[in-house]
């Protein structure tokens, strides 16, 4: 009679994650149990402290240099410094999207209703409008947090999907454009769906070659077996799909602009910013550390995927004439300079730590600096909704100055000027990236030369469409009836002033947030 | 020791050390005179004739004091500031060649100083016109005393610009506009010469300075080019073929423009860097020197010729003017034995052709400022003053005996005929010709009928302007004998740019001089029976084929304009055209490229989420076989 | 044999994914991709089988669950999509493009 | 340690903030405080610039702080001769340019009344202006290259919006193509940049002590490339030169001079120290085809420079042929031609500065750009007309006026240089001395088009200049001159930094002057 041995569960170390899980789990039962007007007063405070409260967590493990080195939960999860500094930044990432989403008029009353029918009247005279968008969100960042400290496949899979489930339900929730929203939604939904199908599919070769899905697992298997098995190779393959689909990589990349267009644009900041930075986390974790002793082959076909990512992204957001469709394509184009990032790497742990170090620092400075600019897309509205077509820009400068200009500044930071914290990320993984290429005897060194001027040739493409909603700003005459800029809601202040401030500070002294990153860095992924 | 040039020693004290006042004095009047503007319009002109009396006063002081030096110590060098360190010393060199020059500059400057308180007097911007004379005064002055080719070529371009401002002074006369920038293009041709001259002196001898380079005595092939280069400069600034073309359109300016600057004193900058340079880069019989006779014979000839055929009377004077450079280089060109004579020529010429410019300027302020001479006639009576100077600088000009021109001109013909004969009888025939053209001019200003306009009221000038006119003829008539009798510029001069082996002796009755007498006096007969006895029309006749080749200054300008001017235009009109769409256009083609590409990618994404889903199966297939390529390799 | 299995796995998952691309009906596509995920379980167990490891079976369960928590919700975005548009085609919703 | 630098630094930006934060309304005290605040700078440099010791270390008012550890980069700054003339020249245009632009964001009015550009934002145009200030000080002080890369490329921003928001009718395209033209050179910098950290290995930035880390001469040539092709865009040399007559053109008279007069000498000095010193041996590999390009930049910009029709835009054109001097000069291996080259970009700035701030009060009363609308300004305005003609010459290099010794320099150093043989350089000199004729002839054939010849209908309602525009033009001419007849103090401070150089790069330097071999 066997006994089933009782797992181990390391609390402390996992208490931000059921945090936010338990949080998302009490939203439900708000939902199912407050009355309509109580629920939003509840969930506020719940979302937030929850998150802060995460945060808080994560830190006390910081600060009291708990940082495990073995994995946990029974080799499920890996919580170590890469992965704590992601979740403070995912954390923080969704604590701002939280105080966007929390303002008014971004979420439809009743989804199911149907647009402009009485059952939409009805649902909006009641108000309150859809409350369970903050235990979806709460399930999302759950998700995301899991997402990159997963440290088997099953758990990435299942983190994948939790992450993406609620996300593909929130898109759908715009008020405004409604069609828009739900094609969103249907679109994300079947193609995460599909691209799911082979990640899992790579799951399952991996694990008929390996025969295991750990991922430490997967590298000693690696490393034992001599054939390079076309099974495994497919499998690879596979799995790239799944991870390339999430952070939307080229040929991947197609999803992105049409649903970070069509959600409501609250989402879209919490997409572009924490799942993007949960999804490249995600990466790292599989290839350095599930097929890090198989660098030699993945290499190559990630420097496809880079280049043409960064190409793919920068020259496609030249003609976009909505403003966050071109957020999304220049999202994309950030994915490939990430994606660079992500291939520096070495023979030694040391060196491997400067490029995570690259890759973590690019993603927080990304990401708080997106949620400031959908922020301020937030602000910028027409009569039907936010003002996305770029010609309703045009003017913006004269008309609210302090608002143009800070979005001018976000511009440039993900143009990558310098003094501002955009430039030293695309430093940081550039450099990464030419130094892994002159290590002695690393015939990728050309190559990675090549990619990083790649990488600057798509930087200065990008930068002509940054440039062009600066000009669009600034050097045009305001058209007649402009658009209206909203009066921002306390919440939205704070997240553009966060925003900005981290943007131009890192910008000025990125030395504070390199030294955070590097400290996370330096512990490397849990092997 | 075959050039005699005297070592140069340095000079701290007396007048010699202070010479820099020389240029400081003219140099501040214009400062003051530019910067204070109008405040000063009523006293600027007499502040203009004063710096340049103290300026003169400073060269008598200094010509004394250095004639006080033994012969071998007459070079003198003022050491004043390092100009560009390592390279450039500034500082003027007081010699006798510079010194003459100096008086001559600031003497015959300062007459036409005085003379134009009343050519000017009706002009609202006279105390301007002073502002540039005095700027003039002090740019030839750095020009002549400068003891390196940098300080002379700040000078050079100084009178460049000096002339250009002149010239353009009515500039509100397109004419004049265009007639100063073409000076100033044209002579920049030949400042090019100077420069890569001045480059290739720097990279042979590592010095710049007049005082450093070594005399040379047979030519080597960079003394060749540094000697043609040098010749290229000065024959931008004085007017000598194949870029003499702006002289005659530079008579655009004002009068006393024309006899200080394109007359007396600017023009010959280009003898004086030659004799300055010539123990350097021009040793007699040397290649470099030949051209520099060559051109000098071929311009005195053309100068002349022009000068036949103008009605204008100071377009006459202007081609003169050439001719009798022409003659001066011709000199230049012959070594020692012709500098002196060169030079000499250069200070009567001086006198004699400031005298005739003023004497014309002051016929034309009788008459309108009119400069048609056919519209002249008869006018000794009305102006006797006017006519009678006149009158003596042309006797001096066509080398009448015993006025200044006969000596001098006279000499370098000599010289020249025994040095090189053909350039020497061509010198002679241009004296010939020169007897023509100013006799022509003569009788047709003084002599004959009246032929001006019934508004024009013919008078005689005031004193401010004769009485200049009349030390200007005063020289025109003595100078000559003065300094080529018994050699005394010569020996003068020697220690500066050194001596022939066999001093010259004048001969009233050589071969040369008589031929040159008989034929000016052919020349000026001939013009008795076309333009003294016969009536003259007041309309110009068509004229033969030569006539019109001469009018048209012998086609110098329609050459340009066909050599240089239309492809130079259709040069820049492609290249505008090349920058605009060919470089811009490859610029502006790559962003539109990649614009377009980004404008037909995008339609890639045709919003079907079907095409997505097979962008990405597609996109797997890629990976998956790019992976296993690899993983075969 | 292992193999057959795997084949039949691949020919499902293949079957699937062409059944995504060719078909229009957004349940159907919906329900290829389920066909997919369906592959990726036989393909698990068979490999559980080679490998001699219940890992394998036990991620099969899990991918039901996931399976069943995309299934709710999928249909519920295609429901509130169906009922806006009257129509399930995928086509018809491409709105967003270019 | 020495904290002149840092103050120079943090006084314009401190004093940006200030500008920008005062109330609505404000808008002449913004313009009071600016001239102040430049005013304040230029006599703390004067303070500093005395306390220079030609003869003393290279670097000198040296300041080092840690900013960046983990990459290595520190905030270092400290000048040589040349970078403090060029500092120098940065802090006395500014003040210039704040007056020259007094009225500029106002509204610009035409003599008879037409608006030319309308009223922007006063306090934004100086707190740009002082915000450029600061990093013009900083791009020449740093000598942390990354430091230096970061001013490289900050400075485009504030330009980038004086040209767009301020600048004439094609102002947003000029803007554009400037940005994207200079980011994109700066960005195959930054590879270089980060290149040369990677392969010297020694993880810092600071320039003395990665002069000589690069051995592998490979690696010189691809590293030299990125800086080259960078500072050639800045510079600008043919055939990357085209985004320059759209930015001066379009830009506002005040912005076009500190663009062309201090941003583009940043790539000549770049050039100097950066390209030369570093990469000793790519510099002398490529010598011949640099100087090449900067021949072909001095006679094309020449000659396109005539057939232009737009005063700003001619302007521009000269600036390209006598930015092919100083690379012509930088790349001479000669330290006469160097010597030249440094100090022509201070004297160009001078001397560009005057022309530009002359031709943008002609075209501030007229409300065009175009040569053909003007005649006759030398009747109605005449003393207009005279600074705008000396200008002119300073900018066709008349001798006595500053531009004629630098490059005389130029030219005469390369004739003589000995490096490389000396046929290419010399033939190089010589064909650059047709730029002295080519440039009497663009330059007068505008003022005889403008100044000259009877006076145009629209003109005649000129005013002559105010007293506010004779202390823009007056110190421009005064310093114009005064270099002009006496280069030595800035000769003094130039040429030990310049020797320097050449024996980094391992050219002999016997003296200044390599004397003649004789013959």
């Amino acid at each position: 009679m066997n006994t089933i041995p009782a797992p181990t569960i390391e609390y402390g170390t996992l208490a931000p994650l059921l945090v936010v899980f338990g949080a998302a789990i009490i939203g439900v039962l708000v939902e199912a149990l407050a009355p309509r007007y109580l629920r939003k007063a509840i969930h506020m405070p719940l979302t937030l402290l929850s998150l802060a409260g995460a945060f808080a967590l994560v830190l006390v493990q910081v600060l009291r240099g708990q940082v495990s080195t073995t994995a946990s939960a029974m080799g499920a999860l890996a919580v170590d410094g890469p992965s704590l500094f992601i979740w403070g930044v995912i954390l923080v990432l969704s604590f701002v999207c939280v105080l966007l989403i929390n303002d008014e008029g971004h979420f439809v009353a009743s989804a199911a209703a149907v647009p402009g029918s009485a059952d939409e009247e009805q649902a909006e005279s009641a108000g309150g409008g859809h409350t369970e968008v903050y235990p979806l969100v709460l399930f999302a960042v759950g998700g995301m947090l899991l997402f990159p400290a997963s440290h088997d496949l099953l758990m990435m899979f299942v983190a994948l999907e939790v992450m993406s489930l609620p996300l593909y339900l929130l898109c759908g929730l715009a008020r405004r454009r409604r069609l828009l929203s739900q094609e969103a939604s249907m679109k994300y939904f079947l193609l995460g769906a599909f691209s799911s199908a082979f990640f899992l599919y790579g799951i399952a070769m991996v694990y008929g070659y390996a025969g295991t899905v750990s991922l430490p697992g997967v590298n000693e298997a690696l490393a034992r077996g001599a054939a390079l098995d076309p099974l495994l190779m497919i499998g690879l393959a596979l799995l790239g799909v799944g991870l390339m689909f999430k952070i939307g990589a080229a040929p991947f990349q197609a999803w992105k602009p049409d649903v970070y267009q069509g959600a409501p644009t609250p989402i879209t900041a919490l997409m572009a910013s924490g799942t993007l930075v949960a999804a490249v986390g995600a990466v790292m974790r599989v290839f350095w550390v599930g097929l890090g002793n198989l660098d030699w082959n993945w290499r190559p076909a990630i420097w496809g995927v880079a280049a043409l990512t960064m190409i793919v992204g920068s020259i496609l957001a030249i003609t976009q004439t909505d403003i966050k469709r071109m957020l999304a394509y220049s999202s994309v184009a950030h994915a490939g300079f990430l994606l660079v990032g992500v291939m520096a790497t070495f023979g030694t742990a040391e060196q491997n730590a400067g490029s995570l170090k690259a890759v973590l620092f690019y993603l927080a400075v990304y990401g708080i600096t997106t949620v400031g600019a959908f922020a301020v897309v937030t602000l910028v509205r027409d009569p039907g909704g936010e003002a996305g077509h770029l010609s309703r820009w045009a003017g913006l400068g004269k008309r609210a100055p302090m608002l143009a200009g800070v979005f001018a500044f976000f511009l440039l930071a993900f143009a990558g000027i310098p003094l501002t914290s955009g430039f030293f990320g695309k430093y940081a993984v550039f450099a990464a990236a030419l130094e892994s290429g002159t290590q002695p005897g690393d015939s990728m060194g050309g190559w990675m030369a090549a990619l990083v001027v790649v990488g600057v040739v798509a930087s200065a493409i990008a930068a002509f469409f940054y440039v062009r909603v600066i000009v669009l700003m600034f050097f045009s005459e305001p058209s007649a009836e402009g658009p209206a800029i909203a009066v921002p809601s306390m919440g939205t202040v704070a997240v553009i002033a966060v925003s900005l401030l981290v943007t131009v500070g890192v910008g000025l002294y990125p030395e504070s947030m390199l030294g955070v990153a590097d400290d996370a860095a330096r512990s490397l992924f849990i092997r | 020791m075959e050039s005699h040039i005297a070592e140069i020693a340095q000079h701290t004290g007396g007048v010699i050390g202070l010479s820099w006042l020389m240029i400081a004095f003219p140099l501040v009047g214009a400062f003051v005179l530019l910067v204070f503007g109008r405040f000063t319009n009523r006293w600027g002109h007499l502040l203009g004739v004063a710096m340049s009396l103290a300026s003169f006063a400073v060269a008598v002081l200094a010509f004394f004091e250095l004639v006080g030096f033994g012969e071998e110590q007459r070079r003198r060098a003022v050491h004043l500031y390092e100009f560009i360190p390592g390279m450039v010393d500034m500082g003027l060199l007081i010699d006798p060649l510079s010194i003459s020059f100096a008086l001559l500059i600031t003497g015959v400057g300062s007459l036409i100083h005085i003379y134009s308180i009343g050519y000017m007097s009706h002009d609202e911007h006279r105390r301007r016109f002073f502002a540039y004379l005095n700027l003039f005064v002090a740019a030839m002055l750095l020009l002549v005393l400068a003891d390196n080719y940098v300080g002379l070529f700040i000078g050079w371009e100084g009178v460049g610009l000096a002339s250009y401002l002149l010239i353009g002074f009515w500039q509100f006369k397109p004419s004049a506009a265009v007639a100063a920038k073409k000076a100033f293009v044209v002579n920049r041709v030949g400042d090019f010469g100077l420069l890569v001259g001045m480059f290739l002196i720097w990279t042979t001898f590592g010095t710049l300075a007049f005082g450093e380079l070594q005399p040379i005595t047979s030519e080597n092939p960079t003394t060749l080019a540094i000697g043609l280069l040098l010749l290229l400069g000065a024959c931008g600034k004085s007017a000598q073929l194949p870029l003499q073309s702006w002289l005659l359109d530079a008579m655009e300016g004002p009068t006393p423009v024309s006899a200080l600057i394109h007359a007396a004193t600017m023009v010959t900058a280009g003898v004086y860097l030659v004799v300055r340079s010539g123990a350097f880069f021009f040793p007699e019989g040397s290649g470099a020197a030949l051209a520099v006779a060559i051109v000098g014979a071929a311009t005195l000839l053309a100068g002349a010729i022009i000068g036949c055929a103008k009605d204008d009377i100071k377009k006459g004077l202007a081609g003169s003017t050439m001719s009798q450079i022409g003659y001066m280089m011709l000199g230049a060109g012959l070594g020692p034995a012709g500098y002196a004579f060169a030079i000499g020529h250069l200070i009567t010429h001086g006198f004699f052709k400031a005298d005739l410019f003023l004497g014309a300027g002051s016929v034309m302020h009788g008459m309108n400022d009119e400069v048609d001479m056919r519209k002249y006639g008869g006018l000794r009576k009305l102006m006797p003053i006017t006519f009678a100077t006149f009158f003596i600088g042309y006797l001096a000009i066509i080398g009448f005996p015993l006025l200044s021109g006969y000596f001098t001109k006279d000499g370098i013909i000599e010289t020249a005929v025994h040095h090189q004969p053909i350039l020497g009888w061509l010198a002679v025939l241009g004296a010939g010709i020169t007897g023509f053209y100013m006799s022509r001019m003569v009788f047709m200003t003084f002599f004959g009928q009246k032929r001006w306009a019934d508004d024009a009221h013919p008078h005689e000038s005031p004193s401010v302007m004769t009485i200049p006119l009349m030390i200007l003829s005063l020289g025109a008539l003595g100078l000559g004998a003065y300094l080529v009798l018994s050699n005394r510029l010569l020996l003068f001069l020697a220690p500066a740019v050194g001596r022939p082996e066999e001093l010259p002796a004048f001969h009233f009755t050589s071969t040369p001089g008589l031929a040159t007498l008989a034929l000016v006096a052919v020349g000026a007969a001939f013009a008795w029976m076309r333009y003294g006895r016969a009536e003259v029309p007041s309309v110009q006749p068509r004229g033969s084929f030569l006539t019109t080749f001469a009018r048209r200054d012998l086609y110098g300008d329609a050459l340009n304009e066909s050599l240089f001017m239309r492809p130079g235009q259709w040069l820049t009109r492609l290249a505008v055209y090349f920058d605009n769409r060919g470089i811009d256009g490859i610029v502006n083609g790559l962003a539109a490229g990649i614009g377009g590409s980004s404008g037909r990618l995008r339609r890639i994404q045709t919003g079907f989420a079907r095409t997505y889903a097979l962008s990405i199966l597609i996109g797997a297939a890629l990976l998956t076989g790019a992976l296993l390529l690899v993983g075969n390799i | 044999m292992t193999t057959h299995y795997l084949i039949l796995s691949g020919l499902l998952f293949a079957i699937g994914a062409m059944g995504v691309l060719i078909r229009r009906n957004a349940i159907v596509v919906f329900m290829c991709v389920e066909l997919m995920l369906n592959a990726c379980n036989l393909a698990f167990v068979t490999f559980s089988r080679q490998v001699g490891n219940l890992e394998g079976q036990i991620i099969a369960f899990f991918v039901m669950v996931v399976a069943a928590a995309e299934v709710v919700v999928g249909l519920a975005i295609i429901v509130t999509i169906f009922r806006t548009r009257r129509s399930a085609s995928v086509d018809d919703a491409n709105l967003l493009k270019y | 340690m020495s904290p002149w630098l840092p103050i120079l630094m943090a006084v314009p930006v401190l004093g940006a903030i200030v500008v920008a934060l005062l109330p609505k309304g404000s808008d002449k005290l913004a313009k009071q405080v600016t001239l102040l605040v430049s005013l304040a700078v230029l006599v703390l440099t004067g303070v500093m610039a005395a306390g220079f010791k030609p003869d003393g270390d290279r670097f000198q008012f040296v300041a080092e702080y840690d900013w960046i550890p983990s990459f290595g980069v520190k905030f270092g700054v400290g000048v040589d001769g040349v970078a403090l003339v060029l500092v120098a020249l940065s802090v006395v245009l500014v003040p210039i340019v704040v007056l020259a632009s007094w009225h500029d964001a106002d509204g610009v009015k035409t003599a008879d009344g037409t608006l030319i550009t309308p009223k922007r934002s006063v306090k934004t145009y100086f707190s740009l202006l002082l915000v450029l200030e600061t990093m013009m000080i900083g791009v020449f002080a740093a000598t942390d290259i990354f430091l230096f890369y970061v001013f490289f490329e900050a400075m485009l921003i504030p330009m980038y919006f004086m040209i767009g928001s301020y600048g004439g009718a094609q102002r947003s395209y000029a803007a554009v193509k400037f940005l994207l033209y200079s980011l994109f050179g700066g960005l195959l910098m930054l590879v270089a940049v980060i290149g040369l950290y990677v392969v010297a290995g020694s993880k810092t930035f600071m320039f003395p002590e990665l002069v000589g880390a690069i051995q592998d001469p490979a690696m010189q040539k691809w590293l030299f490339g990125g800086f080259f092709i960078a500072f050639a865009i800045k510079a600008p040399l043919w055939p990357v030169h085209t985004w320059l007559p759209d930015a001066a053109a379009q830009a506002p008279a005040g912005a076009a001079v500190l663009l062309v007069g201090v941003l583009d000498k940043v790539g000549t000095f770049g050039m100097l120290r950066f390209c030369l010193e570093l990469f000793p041996d790519a510099a002398k590999a490529f010598t011949v085809p640099i100087v090449v390009l900067a021949v072909i930049s001095i006679i094309y910009g020449a000659i396109v420079a005539i057939g232009q029709t737009d005063m700003k835009r001619l302007i521009a054109y000269t600036s390209i042929s006598h930015f092919g001097f100083i690379v012509m000069g930088v790349f001479a291996m000669s330290s006469v031609a160097q010597s030249g080259a440094a100090l022509y970009m201070v004297n160009h700035g001078f001397a560009t500065g005057a022309l530009f701030l002359a031709a943008g009060f002609l075209i501030a009363r007229r409300g065009s750009p175009f040569i053909g609308d003007y005649g006759g300004v030398q009747k109605v305005a005449p003393v207009l007309a005279g600074f705008f003609l000396v200008a002119g010459l300073a900018g066709l290099s008349l001798p006595g006026l500053s531009s004629f010794v630098s490059e005389f320099m130029v030219m005469i150093g390369t004739y003589s240089s000995q490096a490389h043989g000396s046929g290419a350089l010399t033939a190089a000199a010589v064909v650059s001395a047709v730029a002295v004729i080519l440039a009497a002839v663009y330059i007068l054939w505008m003022v005889q088009r403008t100044l000259n010849g009877p006076t145009a209908e629209p003109v005649k309602p000129f005013k002559d200049v105010n007293a506010r525009e004779i202390w823009v033009l007056a110190p421009l001419v005064a310093l114009i001159i005064g270099f002009g007849l006496f280069p030595k103090p800035l000769l003094d401070v130039i040429n030990p930094s310049v020797q320097q150089t050449l024996t980094n790069v391992g050219v002999p330097t016997s003296t200044i002057a390599e004397k003649g071999t004789g013959q």
